[in-house]
């Protein structure tokens, strides 16, 4: 075999093994483990999950939302369809958070199965929809009790 | 370039004498033109043609903290030679020396590592740049020697060199350059003859 | 073959030479010690130093590891003995893998070194596995050896290399110090959910990823140089 | 001699103009965000290409480690400025939509954490270019360091998908609603055309850089005398 082609080979050896190494990536179990949030089923299903800070998200559920906004405290229960995990929050989500939207929480699970947090964020859905009917209006009204 | 030939190249400094060398080393890509070696380029067949070239430039191409028996062990494992390093170091001259780290040693010690580093390898080309810089007479005659010695067993050598006196005892052509162009190529008793 | 050969007379020349020298891996190891006090230093509580041990762990090994790429070819330099392997000739993939596997040891040296420190220094409790701390610290110095191993050779021929080499490896190994940190702080803190061996496998694949590209590339950087 | 990329610039140029007025005025605001949804027409342009721009800088890398020609390095060398440019601008939109609607400026997940990545690699490669003298060291170790780190573009672009991420995940048409979609592809053709006239800018200023530091060639060789 030439130098030439023992290079060549080298060099698809070397490719193989990257490119494999990214599929893997792609591919395995590590998009399920390596997250940046939780369901409510894994939170119900970790062994040690009440130690730990995690990260939450599913939807709130319609009718369970309370929100303070003078006393910045917001509850309410965030469900993925499965199992449903009440959160008490200590500061005001951002205006998009409605009954019905996905939200991720920051906090951790307290003895008593409520989840404490500090941190509310809204996750949109990569839809973008024209408005129906008047709820724009309503989200105008919103953003100005905001601000 | 015959083989057993030996090539001695002088002119001022910056004439081309240490390029020149290092592209025929493939230290360097020559930018323009092609060497050829038995009429394939050489730039283009390095890999396999390194092997049968030797180079001794102003970089001794040792490293600081191993001793001399050290390095030579391991140029010599790396190239697969089977060389008795500790009689190569008796050549040259450095038995006494042979367990302190080169760090330590003078310039005229650390150029007589390098040519033992040459001799290590059996090339069909040796190529010295300014061999007798830093050695005292008794390592002048010792390189001499080896460029000698390394011509009866067929190597061909080119050597650069600013002091064409003592290059001539050992060297059979001579090659004048200057500021990149080749002025004069001769005999190399022919070129001392020319010098002023 | 050949090359195997050679990669393996590299990696015995590279350990000699740290044999002769010891002063690199000690300085390495006070280096990051040094960090580690820092940190402590700075650290308003103790509790904070215990949830962030992992990451200092790795940010003072990551620190340490760019000295001793630098360091690993300011020796190879000096007197131009890389140059000198690529013509004596040794295959430059030899020379990489050859440095790049004792970069890693020497890393692993200083980590088991280190960690020990760490465990007595911040009180961190150790509840995981220590198999999988073990293959967590091999991962990730191979994974932090494999880019600085290639990098410290294109910026010891550059201007400002000190500055330069983190610049560029600290970008191009944020996946592995993540994955190794909080690998380190599953094994200190116990799995609440499981993701230990996901994060050993996300090292496992930027070691192949990087010690793949990285031998194929050395070749021509060294022969360019 | 005319420049053909002033042609693509100047309707780039226009394009955006025509873009952004059909994003803020034409265009009916967002169904949950509102006006803030506005920033659609922006943002993913701007993402899409930041991407697209590091793959031209990636051929340009793969093509000088392939042929040694110093017009794929000045490729390289134009696309990695233009798209760290985009990236950097990226990152501020993301962060402006990111407040109203997720209610952070900032969070460290997959995508904006696998972006921020890809600005601090190329950022290095710019810095490595900027500490090398020799043109062919310049090209070489800047075209390896450009291939190791567009290692991470295919990671951000997928990081939505392989990681549960608080961003959503890449729209289809089928997921934006009509008139939203043409103002979208108005504006993604206007940046398509200023892409185009940024890298030939830049290449071109490259290539008068390389010019003006190449040595003068070498007289004729003269007839030797032996």
């Amino acid at each position: 075999m030439t130098e030439a082609w023992k290079r060549r080979l080298f060099a698809l050896a070397a490719l193989t093994v990257a490119g494999g190494a990214l599929t893997y990536l792609s591919m395995g179990d590590l998009g399920e483990n390596l997250v940046y949030y939780w369901s409510p089923t894994e939170l119900h299903d970790a062994p040690n999950a009440l130690q730990a800070t995690v990260r939450l998200g599913g939807l709130v559920v319609p009718g369970t939302m309370n929100w303070d906004r003078d006393n910045s405290h917001v509850t309410f229960d965030v469900t993925d369809g499965n199992k449903t995990v009440s959160v008490d929050s200590s500061s005001n989500p951002p205006a998009m958070f409605r009954e019905g939207i996905g939200v991720v929480v920051e906090g951790k699970l307290g003895g008593d199965g409520v989840f404490r947090s500090e941190r509310v964020m809204v996750k949109h859905s990569n839809e973008y929809q024209a408005p129906e009917g008047d709820h724009q209006e309503n989200w105008k009204s919103s953003i100005a009790g905001e601000e | 370039m015959e083989a057993g030939s030996a090539w001695m190249l002088t002119g001022p400094n910056g004439s081309g004498k240490s390029t020149m060398l290092r592209c025929m080393a493939t230290s360097l890509k020559p930018h323009r033109g092609h060497i050829l070696v038995d009429g394939t380029d050489l730039w283009e067949n390095r890999q396999t043609l390194r092997a049968e070239i030797a180079y001794l430039g102003h970089e001794l191409h040792v490293w600081d903290d191993l001793s001399p028996r050290q390095n030579l062990q391991a140029w010599n494992r790396l190239g697969r030679f089977e060389v008795d390093v500790d009689a190569l170091l008796e050549r040259v001259n450095l038995e006494p020396h042979r367990d302190h780290p080169v760090r330590a040693m003078s310039a005229g010690m650390k150029r007589r590592l390098g040519l033992a580093r040459l001799l290590l390898k059996k090339p069909r080309l040796a190529l010295l740049d300014e061999p007798f810089g830093a050695l005292d007479p008794e390592g002048r005659e010792l390189v001499l020697d080896v460029i000698r010695e390394l011509r009866t067993s067929g190597t061909t050598i080119a050597l650069a060199t600013h002091l064409p006196r003592i290059g001539a005892q050992a060297c059979t052509h001579g090659l004048a350059l200057e500021a990149g162009q080749l002025l004069w190529a001769g005999t190399a008793s022919g070129l001392l003859e020319r010098l002023p | 073959m050949n090359v195997i050969r050679q990669t393996f007379e590299v990696l015995r020349k590279e350990l000699l030479v740290e044999w002769r020298s010891p002063a690199r891996v000690s300085g390495l190891f006070f280096f990051a010690l040094a960090m580690l006090l820092m940190v402590a230093f700075a650290s308003p509580t103790e509790g904070i130093l215990r949830t962030q041990a992992g990451g200092t762990l790795w940010i003072s090994l990551l620190l340490a590891s760019t000295r001793s790429m630098d360091q690993s070819w300011s020796t190879e330099m000096e007197h131009g003995a890389a140059e000198g392997m690529l013509l004596w000739p040794v295959e430059p993939v030899a020379i990489y893998y050859g440095k790049a596997l004792a970069n890693t040891a020497i890393l692993l040296a200083v980590t088991v070194a280190i960690f020990p420190l760490m465990v007595g220094l911040y009180d961190v409790p150790v509840r995981g596995d220590l198999s999988m701390l073990a293959a967590i610290a091999v991962m990730g110095c191979a994974a932090l050896a494999a880019p600085g191993t290639l990098y410290g050779l294109i910026t010891a021929q550059a201007r400002g290399a000190s500055v330069l080499l983190p610049l560029l490896m600290f970008p191009l190994v944020v996946p592995a110090l993540l994955a190794a940190s909080r690998g380190t702080m599953v094994v200190i803190e116990g799995d609440p959910m499981l993701q230990g061996s996901s994060w050993l496998s996300l090292l496992v694949a930027f070691n192949a990823i990087h010690w793949s590209l990285s031998g194929l590339f050395f070749g021509r950087v060294l022969e360019d140089g | 001699m005319p420049k053909w990329e002033h042609i693509a610039g100047l309707l780039g140029l226009i394009t955006l103009i025509v873009g952004h007025y059909l994003g803020l005025f034409w265009a009916p605001p967002e169904r949950m965000m509102g006006d803030v949804g506005r920033l659609f027409y922006v943002h993913v342009p701007v993402a899409m290409f930041a991407m697209l721009v590091f793959c031209v800088a990636f051929v340009g890398a793969l093509g000088y480690l392939l042929t040694s020609r110093m017009e794929a390095d000045w490729l390289n060398e134009a696309a990695i400025e233009v798209g760290v440019v985009m990236n950097v601008l990226l990152l501020m939109l993301g962060s402006i939509w990111g407040k109203p609607t997720w209610g952070v400026w900032w969070t460290w997940d997959p995508r904006l954490t696998s972006a921020t990545v890809m600005l601090l690699t190329f950022v290095g490669v710019i810095l490595l270019r900027q500490a090398t003298q020799s043109p062919e060291k310049r090209a070489t170790w800047s075209a390896v360091a450009t291939v190791l780190a567009f290692v991470n573009v295919p990671v951000t672009y997928m990081s939505v998908k392989w990681w549960r991420s608080i961003h959503q995940m890449q729209s289809t048409p089928e997921t934006v609603s009509e008139p939203m979609v043409f103002v979208f592809r108005v504006n993604l053709l206007a940046m398509a055309l200023l892409m185009t006239w940024f890298i030939a800018r830049r290449w071109r200023i490259a290539k008068h850089r390389a010019m003006a530091e190449a040595p003068a060639p070498l007289p004729p060789a003269p007839q030797v005398t032996s």
